[in-house]
């Protein structure tokens, strides 16, 4: 169940990284969102394959799946929907302070 | 000025109260015990007042234990309802030639309340080949399209008088 | 106690000044100052007989231990020298400074960064470690650098003292790198103890190395050719600067620090050979530049640095010693390395004189330009004689201690030349002569400052002031230089038993004790070869000053015109000049460069080791798979791959949404109930968040971007997707460990709870789960603090009342 | 084959009607013409087959071990109240935002309502332009 | 032309009510089942977001008067001092217990600090979204 | 058990949300503020003490033995620098009281700053990969809020780019964790150790290193440093100098951290790769620093050679060169902060930023102008200033390792930040006055103190720095033998065996 | 035999998505697009029903009725966004 995972997060890296390198705001931005779907993925996957139970106590009697990728992922999950959140509200801030949501004119912002 | 304030406002702490059972009910059922417990609907009774002291100024509909009932019988309606128009919606989708001709046409309703209106326009939402788009900001009026207007607007208007006997028999 | 109190007297009066000048807000304070270098003066008069007798003074105050950096101080011989020539000189010109500078001046500055720059000094020459050394080296640069700007408005001053910083501190770091090359192969900082370990040092692979830097740091703060530029541009300080800086003691560390070496690296051919030949070069290119000036103090700094090549290749010549054969050969070239000694402490009589004599011109006329003056030996009688004393002296005529110097110089360069340890006989030849040359152009210019200054026709017209003889206050520090620079040469021998020889066997400690190290000076030697080579001088001299007129052309061919100061001009401009060239290149301000620049370095770093370097064994085993999940699995690569090309941002927010969503399912197929329930909340979140957040944006236009871009951005994804799978698929076959989380599934009995991850999450890693929490605020707060902030600008405040 | 193994089949069989069911409408989305059209095979066939599922869900684990999950009864409450909801309410963005119904459509009076006020309204605006003109 | 709102109000809030349970039982219950303080918060603010989509802030304000940022720095307060009230107690930092009581109506019920620790991690979340959706909102 | 080693983390955490709801009372802001600064000054003196008397500390939250839970493992090296954060971020904190506008104020940039300083100590004490990825966040999250308070178009600009830039870095970091997790199965940096060094770090786990590297590298500015120019010279001058002070050597730690105690089995990443990327980044920073006339981007520039030098010791690998380091980063901390409210001060008083718009400001304020003096004098590594030491010790280190070439760097760089700071001082506080007496803005005592006290910790550290000598010792003793460190976490416990 | 019943179900349901993804990329208009995503939440609650099943685990109930919960949230989001370019008013003006 692995093999097919992995190449599902390269091709979510790539969509991620092009995304990336555009100029527009969103674009980037959704380019992170997309890098964060890949990552979790990626840790998952990486946590071993999905050979076992749901790891709750009495459910069923093990063997459970590993439990720590799980937490992790959590964790980074609400790590970047935070991050995400700020992002976007800076972009719009951004966009309103100097007019633009092109990435590439940005550079021209001089100090006032 | 609080919209959510529902028609009437005298059976409010009763109704309170219902709600405040329902919550519990709710709790018992989601908590999945394998038989029936005081303990654990008194748990669901004390999580319900929490809930309610928290979101009492939202209350408003009143809920009468009759109302439950024909809550649930409309939930039976419902999904004849659903399952006729999917049928028919189905035939529609696979039929090898499109010959619908669909259409918004306004009927204008008897029911008054805000639960019953709603309660209409679902039915009717779940109906074959009916959706409601729009409410008229008196409540009354009720713009319809019909994915077939020519062939059902008729059995619609038909079949919209039933149900609004059927609903006002439970409101009111 | 006295060498500590040497060294620190001098800083604890320099924090002292700026104080007491609130007090004493006119010249007087100088008077204090003087006491300084006075006391110090004396108490290193009275223990010069016990030098003399072979003793040292030592002590040792621990600073950094651990490192073994102690402030070690340590008088002999040789720090005796430059001892008294750093306190006897620094009186002189504190005296002279009372009456040279205006009261208008910041006062109590000037005096501090003069007390700075003694304590410093003498720092330098006490330090009987390299670490310690080096601290005061780079004072006494901090301290010019400040007296160079000492009129800072001025842009000139500002040019040299930069300039001289930027030198100095370059080798100064060439030095320090020396000395921590040394400390590698000794083990110590003390130079006492490097010394006795010289021998065992060179078969050291740093030997050589360690060497050439510390020569660097010499030559630097010598103005060493081609590293002299600065001091010229260093004139720019007040004249008792020049005097005491710039001509008697801080350009005199440079000598110091090879003489003090010379035990460690003299011996050795590269030493000699470096030493020597870029003394003997600066000499020639000093003297021959010196000649063209027209302001008088650039014409004494070139003086200067001639002068302090002169001393370096002497002590180059003696170095030699330490490698020869016969004691008699050792004696005989080590006698150059107490030329060195004799001639640079007359160099500080005579150019300190000279430079205060040129100071008073300027003083009174407004003026150091030679073009302008003429004549004023009517005038100023008292400076003209003493103008007379310095020049001669310097240009090696009796009866001045620059006619015995220059002598013993010509005795040193024929003894090499005819025979030393690295050559053989007459190979050296070039020392005499270059020598000799330098010698002429030495002559002319100490011609032209006596006759273009004090001579000649007087040029009124030239000049906005009436000159006349200057206050006696500032004649006393030059009468008393001048008194020196004729003592010595009725009694040099004195200088020599008491000053110079106990040198000696610092610099020479292998020869210490050998007869005739410490030579009998005598003024008259008969007729030998320095003789005939002095009168050569004077005649070639006087001819070419007379003729100076005709061949003064030769300055402007090209060879001579070229100047190491277009170099530093053009190495500092190219330097600002291409630094931002080349900064503003990639440093474009572009998100998307960034971006490039972190995903090149990835697929180059990371990908590299990858794949080049045999890491990637990829691993296709699939235990189960079943049609489902490739569905899924399409579905998501289907919108991902989608999202670049859709033309709305809610499409592309949308097959966001998607791809979250999808997300959350594969958790379930991963048996991840918690991490679904997360996943698909947060999804939805997050959506309503952007188009909270569209409302503000306008929605994008197509990406206008140049096919190569895209072709490259293309590329750099496929590039990164490429890695990341192989690196996954590598690491799934890199089955050696078990993870740790075995533990956990006890989590019942350990944390009460039978959620697994719950129980992580609330217990056994509680302190991630606290964090995340407090990320999350931050977050929340920030996103509201960057909104209320635009109101606030705007006037109006969001909050409402 | 006992009780047990009926009801499981039986759930198996609503889940791949409902399965069916959700492709066919699915088809209607690609077939059907306009935004109207389609949210009726959304709105409808879709939330039929997802309760129907649902229902499969929930007898398959009362067969496997007398498990009465509330969670699917809610959750097929949820679905049942909502999903008209969803699909009166997008239908009215999509009206109100201005899409257009197909061309096979017969009439809109809604369209034609919202017509009749805008006419009123630029009535009414011109006739106290007219009065502030005529006042002055 | 006006439109009116009845269906949608009416409906959303029946399902309000249902999510906000279902949120506190997921908050409550994650320690034996799928749920815990992150996913209950994440729920319940959901069930805000409704109403605030569905009414407007002033609305919902009037009935749920609360500063939210003072919420979420109060659970992020709550979640960070409980760690340190074990550090207090002479147990290592962020210390739980947990313990089977007999209580009056509830009967046999397991207690944990960790309630405490996931109730702050609730409110944060609560706190966070929510305060994070208004500041965007009230800048229209 | 060790609570004291969480103190620096949960005093600024609490602080943080003291002060959040301290929010209408500034005043009362300021009094917490300096009460839980001087009690987390305290608590680190009592923590280095503490480790120097009991050897290296070590706090199980929870209890949970390691691996399984998370810990803080406080050896000297980190002690050091949760004492020097402490002081330095609270000296900035008492020039902010001064300096920062209402307007900021308001907008809890006290709070934002106490949850840097709370992320910046946890990274530091953190004995957990993941966890250190948390703290990171801590850091990283209250850092995107201060970049951008002040929010000016360029500032926001700038900020953006930061955001990005290390939103992308965590995703390494994550990325990195993954294949960390999928290899090795355990999250504990000792334990990660004693994995890594029985399977012998083959060329996979070569391969992973290095994507930490890239993590690290962007977080400290090492090669990948191009985010921080912009950044760093944008936003008000106690946030710049927060930045300067604290945030890359973050970075840098975690590099000296994971790459001593976990990957330093392969010396081509260790010596190469590092030894090449601080080469890079001192020659970058060095022409960045000569390129520009706007003093705040000369300083940041300054900013990205300091981390390349620092850099040097990891490459050069001995125990010298470790402690040379670890002196230059103390010494850094303090100084970056130094130079930072020096040019926020100038360009507060003078309202321009560019080195050709002022001139002779040291008539008008000689304290200022001395301390500028001698921040470039300390930065340049002259003795007796905090930079030397951390100058001869990476000398030393790169001379008897035999690393001339990083060694050439790294003095070479000395000179071009003298250079590019004398630029500063000559063009801005030489030269002809133009400010006279009447015009010239107040430079209040409230914020000269804390610049007086910055500088004059600069001289305290080079002159002093026989007290610091034995905790430096023993910082880098323990950074050269990781076994040490591995013996005070899993000594009793023996997870695998 | 069950469990490839309810293998079929899920690869329908799948189908069904993956239908509702390409609905997304074409549009034409936007309400069309927010049906798509509707319909893709509800299938998935499907999905996962019918993978609870197969998997035998009652330990997704929840995820099935968040789902439903936010798939509705979402479209209605959604659909106040086209409507009114605002998802949440400051004070409805009505
Ligand atoms: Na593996
Ligand atoms: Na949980």
């Amino acid at each position: 169940m692995e093999v097919h995972m992995i190449i599902l997060t390269g091709v979510l890296v790539t969509v991620a990284v092009y995304l990336l390198l555009s100029r527009n705001m969103i674009r980037m931005i959704l380019g992170t969102a997309v890098l964060s779907h890949a990552v979790h993925l990626l840790l998952i996957t990486m946590g071993g394959a999905a050979e076992g139970h749901v790891p709750l106590l009495g459910e069923s009697d093990g063997p459970y799946v590993d439990a720590l990728p799980q937490a992790l992922i959590l964790t980074a999950i609400v790590i970047s929907f935070a991050t995400t959140a700020f992002l976007l509200v800076l972009a719009y801030r951004t966009y309103e302070e100097t007019g633009t949501d092109d990435l590439n004119y940005l550079r021209r912002v001089r100090r006032e | 000025m609080n919209k959510f304030r529902g028609t009437g406002g005298t059976g409010a702490t009763a109704a309170q109260f219902l709600l405040n059972l329902f919550i519990a009910f709710l709790w018992m059922l989601l908590l999945d015990e394998d038989k029936f417990r005081v303990t654990t609907f008194a748990a669901g009774f004390i999580v319900g007042i929490f809930i309610v002291f928290f979101m009492h100024r939202f209350f408003g509909t009143q809920f009468y234990l009759r109302r439950m009932f024909a809550i649930v019988k409309l939930m039976f309606i419902f999904i004849s309802e659903l399952v006729k128009s999917s049928w028919s919606v189905i035939g529609q989708i696979l039929s090898p030639k499109l010959t619908i001709r669909p259409g918004i046409f306004r009927y204008d309703t008897v029911l008054e309340s805000e639960g019953e209106v709603t309660t209409l326009s679902l039915l009717l939402t779940l109906t074959p080949g009916s959706v409601v788009m729009e409410v008229t900001e008196d409540g009354r009026g009720l713009y319809i399209h019909a994915m077939d207007i020519e062939s059902s607007k008729q059995a619609l208007i038909v079949q919209l008088k039933n149900f609004e006997k059927a609903i006002m028999e439970v409101t009111r | 106690m006295l060498v500590v109190l040497g060294v620190f007297f001098p800083f604890a009066a320099a924090g002292l000044i700026p104080l007491l000048y609130r007090l004493i807000p006119n010249r007087r304070i100088g008077w204090f100052v003087m006491a300084v270098p006075l006391v110090l003066f004396a108490g290193l008069l009275s223990i010069v007989p016990g030098i003399a007798a072979g003793k040292t003074a030592n002590v040792t105050v621990p600073w950094i231990p651990d490192a073994g950096i102690d402030l070690a101080f340590h008088i002999d011989g040789l720090s005796m020298i430059f001892g008294l020539l750093i306190t006897g000189v620094g009186s002189l010109v504190v005296l002279y400074s009372i009456h040279y500078l205006s009261e208008r001046e910041s006062l109590g500055h000037f005096y501090a960064y003069l007390l700075l720059f003694m304590g410093a000094m003498l720092g330098v020459v006490f330090s009987d470690n390299l670490m310690v050394l080096y601290a005061f080296w780079e004072l006494t640069s901090i301290s010019s650098f400040l007296l160079i700007a000492f009129w800072y408005h001025r842009k000139g001053s500002r040019y040299g003292a930069r300039k001289s910083m930027l030198i100095t501190v370059f080798g100064g770091i060439g030095m320090l790198a020396g000395f921590l090359m040394l400390y590698s192969m000794t083990g110590t900082f003390s130079i006492r103890e490097t010394i006795t370990l010289a021998p065992e040092l060179s078969e050291q692979p740093l030997y050589l190395a360690a060497m050439i830097l510390v020569m660097l740091g010499a030559f630097t703060k010598s103005a060493q050719f081609p590293f002299h530029i600065w001091l010229p541009d260093a004139m720019e300080a007040p004249t008792p600067v020049s005097a005491y800086l710039h001509s008697a003691t801080m350009v005199k560390a440079g000598i110091y620090l090879i003489a003090r070496f010379t035990p460690i690296f003299g011996g050795e051919s590269t030493w000699f050979w470096t030493v020597s030949l870029i003394g003997i070069v600066t000499l020639l290119w000093g003297s021959f530049n010196a000649v063209k000036q027209n302001d008088l103090k650039a014409l004494l700094a070139y003086s200067t640095i001639s002068q302090l090549g002169l001393i370096m290749s002497l002590l180059g010549f003696g170095s030699a010693a330490l490698a020869a054969g016969t004691d008699a050969e050792q004696v005989l070239l080590a006698q150059a390395g107490f030329a060195a000694l004799f001639y640079m402490v007359n160099h500080s009589t005579f150019k300190g004189l000279l430079f205060m004599i040129v100071g008073i011109v300027d003083h009174e006329l407004g003026t150091r330009d030679i073009r302008r003056l003429g004549g004023l030996m009517a005038l100023m009688p008292v400076s003209f004689t003493l103008a007379v004393i310095g020049s001669f002296s310097m240009a090696g005529l009796p009866p001045f201690n620059g006619f015995l110097g220059k002598e013993m110089f010509f005795q040193a360069a024929v003894t090499v030349s005819s025979g030393n340890p690295f050559t053989a006989d007459g190979a050296a030849l070039l020392f005499p002569v270059v020598g000799w040359i330098a010698s002429v152009f030495t002559f002319i210019y100490c011609m032209i400052i006596v006759y273009r200054t004090f001579l000649g026709p007087r040029q009124p017209e030239k000049v906005d002031r009436l000159p006349h003889e200057a206050p006696k206050g500032m004649l006393v520090s030059p009468a008393v230089l001048a008194l020196f620079v004729v003592g010595i040469f009725f009694f040099p021998n004195l200088a020599g038993k008491y000053l110079i020889g106990p040198a000696m066997p610092a610099v020479f400690p292998t020869l210490a004790g050998k007869p005739g190290l410490v030579p009998h000076i005598q003024a008259w030697h008969g007729f030998n070869t320095p003789l005939l080579m002095t009168i050569g001088v004077i005649a070639a001299g006087i001819i070419l000053f007379v003729t100076f007129r005709h061949w003064r052309l030769i300055y402007r061919f090209p060879p001579f015109r070229w100047n190491l100061d277009t170099v530093y001009r053009g190495l500092i401009g190219g330097m600002e000049t291409g630094s931002t060239l080349i900064t503003k290149r990639y440093m474009s301000g572009n998100l998307r460069d960034y971006f490039v620049y972190i995903y090149v370095f990835f697929l180059a770093a990371a990908g590299g080791s990858l794949f080049l370097k045999g890491a990637f064994k990829p691993d296709f085993r699939m235990e189960t798979i079943a049609v489902y999940e490739v569905t899924f699995v399409l579905i998501m690569t289907f919108a991902a791959l989608a999202m670049p090309f859709v033309k709305s941002r809610i499409t592309a927010t949308l097959l966001n949404g998607v791809l979250g969503y999808s997300i959350a399912i594969f958790f379930i197929f991963f048996r991840a109930p918690d991490l679904a329930l997360t996943q698909t909340v947060i999804e939805t979140v997050t959506t309503v968040l952007f188009l909270l957040c569209f409302h503000f944006l306008p929605d994008w236009k197509p990406e206008r971007a140049p096919a190569r871009t895209k072709i490259i951005n293309g590329l750099i994804a496929l590039g990164a997707g490429a890695v990341v799978t192989g690196f996954a698929l590598t690491v799934k076959g890199y089955v050696v460990f078990d993870s740790i989380s075995g533990y956990f599934e006890d989590s019942y009995t350990l944390a009460g709870g039978k959620n697994i991850v719950n129980a992580i999450l609330g217990d056994f890693r509680a302190f991630d789960t606290m964090l995340e929490v407090v990320v999350l605020f931050i977050a929340g707060i920030g996103v509201y603090t960057l909104i209320v902030l635009k109101a606030k600008k705007g006037g109006g405040d969001i909050e409402g009342k | 084959m006992n009780a047990d193994t009926i009801v499981e089949y039986t759930a198996a069989i609503l889940m791949v009607t409902g399965g069916l069911m959700s492709l066919v409408s699915a088809i209607g989305l690609i077939r059907l013409p306009d935004v109207y059209t389609r949210s009726h095979a959304a709105t409808k066939s879709s939330t039929l087959a997802v309760l129907l599922t649902l229902l499969g869900g929930f007898l398959y684990f009362w067969a496997l071990e007398r498990f009465i999950s509330v969670r699917l009864l809610l959750g097929i409450l949820f679905v049942f109240l909502t999903a008209p909801v969803a699909g009166h309410v997008i239908i009215r963005a999509a009206h109100r935002s201005g899409v257009k119904l197909a061309d096979i459509s017969k009439k809109d009076e809604l369209a034609e309502a919202k017509e009749r006020l805008m006419e009123e309204q630029n009535l009414e605006r011109l006739n106290r332009e007219k009065k502030n003109d005529s006042g002055v | 032309m006006k439109g009116n709102d009845v269906i949608l109000r009416t409906v959303s809030r029946i399902v309000v009510f249902i999510i906000l349970t279902f949120g506190v039982e997921l908050f409550l219950s994650g320690h034996n089942n799928p749920g815990g303080g992150f996913i209950g918060g994440l729920v319940l603010s959901s069930a805000l977001v409704l109403l605030y989509v569905v009414f407007d802030i002033e609305t919902v304000h009037q009935g749920v008067p609360l500063d939210f940022k003072k919420v979420a720095a109060f659970g992020a307060m709550l979640a960070v001092l409980s760690g340190t009230a074990a550090a207090v107690l002479g147990h290592p930092f962020l210390s739980q217990g947990f313990g089977y009581f007999d209580l009056p109506i509830f009967g046999v019920t397991e207690l944990t600090t960790v309630t405490i620790f996931e109730a702050g991690v609730a409110l944060t979340v609560i706190g966070t979204v929510e305060t994070i959706i208004l500041s965007i909102s009230k800048d229209v | 058990m060790n609570n004291i080693l969480v103190l620096p983390m949960v005093i600024p955490l609490l602080t943080g949300f003291v002060l959040f709801f301290l929010r209408p009372s500034v005043r009362a802001q300021k009094l917490v503020a300096s009460l839980s600064i001087l009690s987390l000054i305290a608590v680190s003196v009592r923590m280095l003490l503490k480790i120097r008397d009991a050897g290296i500390l070590r706090l199980d939250f929870g209890g949970w033995k390691p691996p399984f839970g998370i810990l803080f493992v406080g050896d000297s090296f980190a002690a050091l620098l949760v004492l020097t954060t402490s002081i330095v971020s609270g000296l900035i904190l008492f020039y902010a009281f001064a300096a920062t506008e209402r307007r900021h104020e308001n907008m809890f940039f006290y709070p934002f700053s106490f949850f840097l300083v709370a992320g910046v100590n946890g990274s530091l004490l953190t004995g957990d990969l993941f966890n250190l990825f948390v703290c990171f966040e801590v850091m990283l999250l209250a850092s995107y809020v201060l970049v951008t308070l002040g929010g000016g178009k360029s500032q926001l600009a700038e900020s953006m780019k930061y955001v990005a830039i290390n939103v992308v870095a965590s995703w390494f970091f994550l990325v990195a964790l993954a294949f960390l997790y999928g290899t090795i199965g355990t999250l504990n940096m000792a334990h990660i150790s004693v994995r890594v060094a029985e399977a012998g770090q083959g060329p996979l786990l070569s391969a992973i290193a290095v994507i930490f590297l890239i993590v690290f590298a962007l977080k400290a500015g090492l090669l990948l440093y191009f985010w921080l120019p912009g950044s760093y010279s944008s936003p008000p001058a106690p946030v710049a100098a927060l930045f300067a002070a604290l945030l890359t050597k973050v970075g840098v730690y975690a590099m000296f951290r994971v790459f001593t105690l976990i990957f330093y089995h392969d010396s081509s990443i260790t010596h190469g790769l590092i030894g090449a990327m601080a080469v890079l980044t001192l020659a970058g920073g060095s022409l960045g620093a000569v390129a520009y006339k706007d003093i705040r981007v000369i300083a940041s520039y300054n900013v990205v050679i300091a981390v390349g030098f620092m850099m040097l010791g990891l490459a050069v690998f001995n125990e010298a060169a470790f402690r040379g380091s670890v002196y230059y980063l103390i010494h850094d901390m303090v100084i970056k902060a130094l130079l930072f409210l020096a040019v926020g001060s100038m360009i507060l008083l003078t309202g321009e930023s560019r080195i050709d718009r002022m001139s002779g400001l040291i008539r008008n304020y000689p304290l200022l102008g001395w301390l500028f003096f001698i921040t470039m004098l300390s930065l340049a590594g002259i003795p007796p200033f905090s930079g030397f030491i951390g100058k001869v010790y990476t000398g030393l280190g790169a001379v008897e390792g035999g690393n001339y070439w990083l060694l050439l760097a790294g003095f070479l760089s000395s000179l071009f930040v003298l250079y590019s700071l004398l630029r500063i001082f000559m063009n801005c506080f030489w030269g002809e006055t133009t400010i006279t007496r009447e015009e010239q803005r107040p430079l209040n005592k409230k914020k000269l103190i804390p610049l007086s006290l910055l500088g004059a910790l600069t001289l305290a550290i080079g002159v002093g720095t026989q007290v610091l000598a034995p905790f430096v010792a023993d910082a880098a003793h323990v950074l050269a033998n990781p076994e040490i460190y591995i013996e005070a976490v899993l000594g009793e416990v023996q997870p695998d065996e | 035999m069950v469990n490839t019943l309810m293998l079929i179900a899920l690869i329908l349901f799948s189908f069904t998505i993956v239908i509702a993804v390409y609905r997304i990329i074409r549009g034409p208009s936007k309400p069309d697009r927010v049906i798509a995503l509707d319909m893709i939440g509800v299938n998935l609650l499907a999905s996962i029903a019918v993978v609870s099943c197969l998997l035998e685990t009652k330990a997704f109930m929840e995820v099935i009725l968040i789902l439903g919960i936010l798939s509705f949230i979402g479209t209605i989001a959604f659909s106040k966004y086209i409507e009114r370019g605002v998802i949440v008013e400051r004070r409805h003006n009505r």
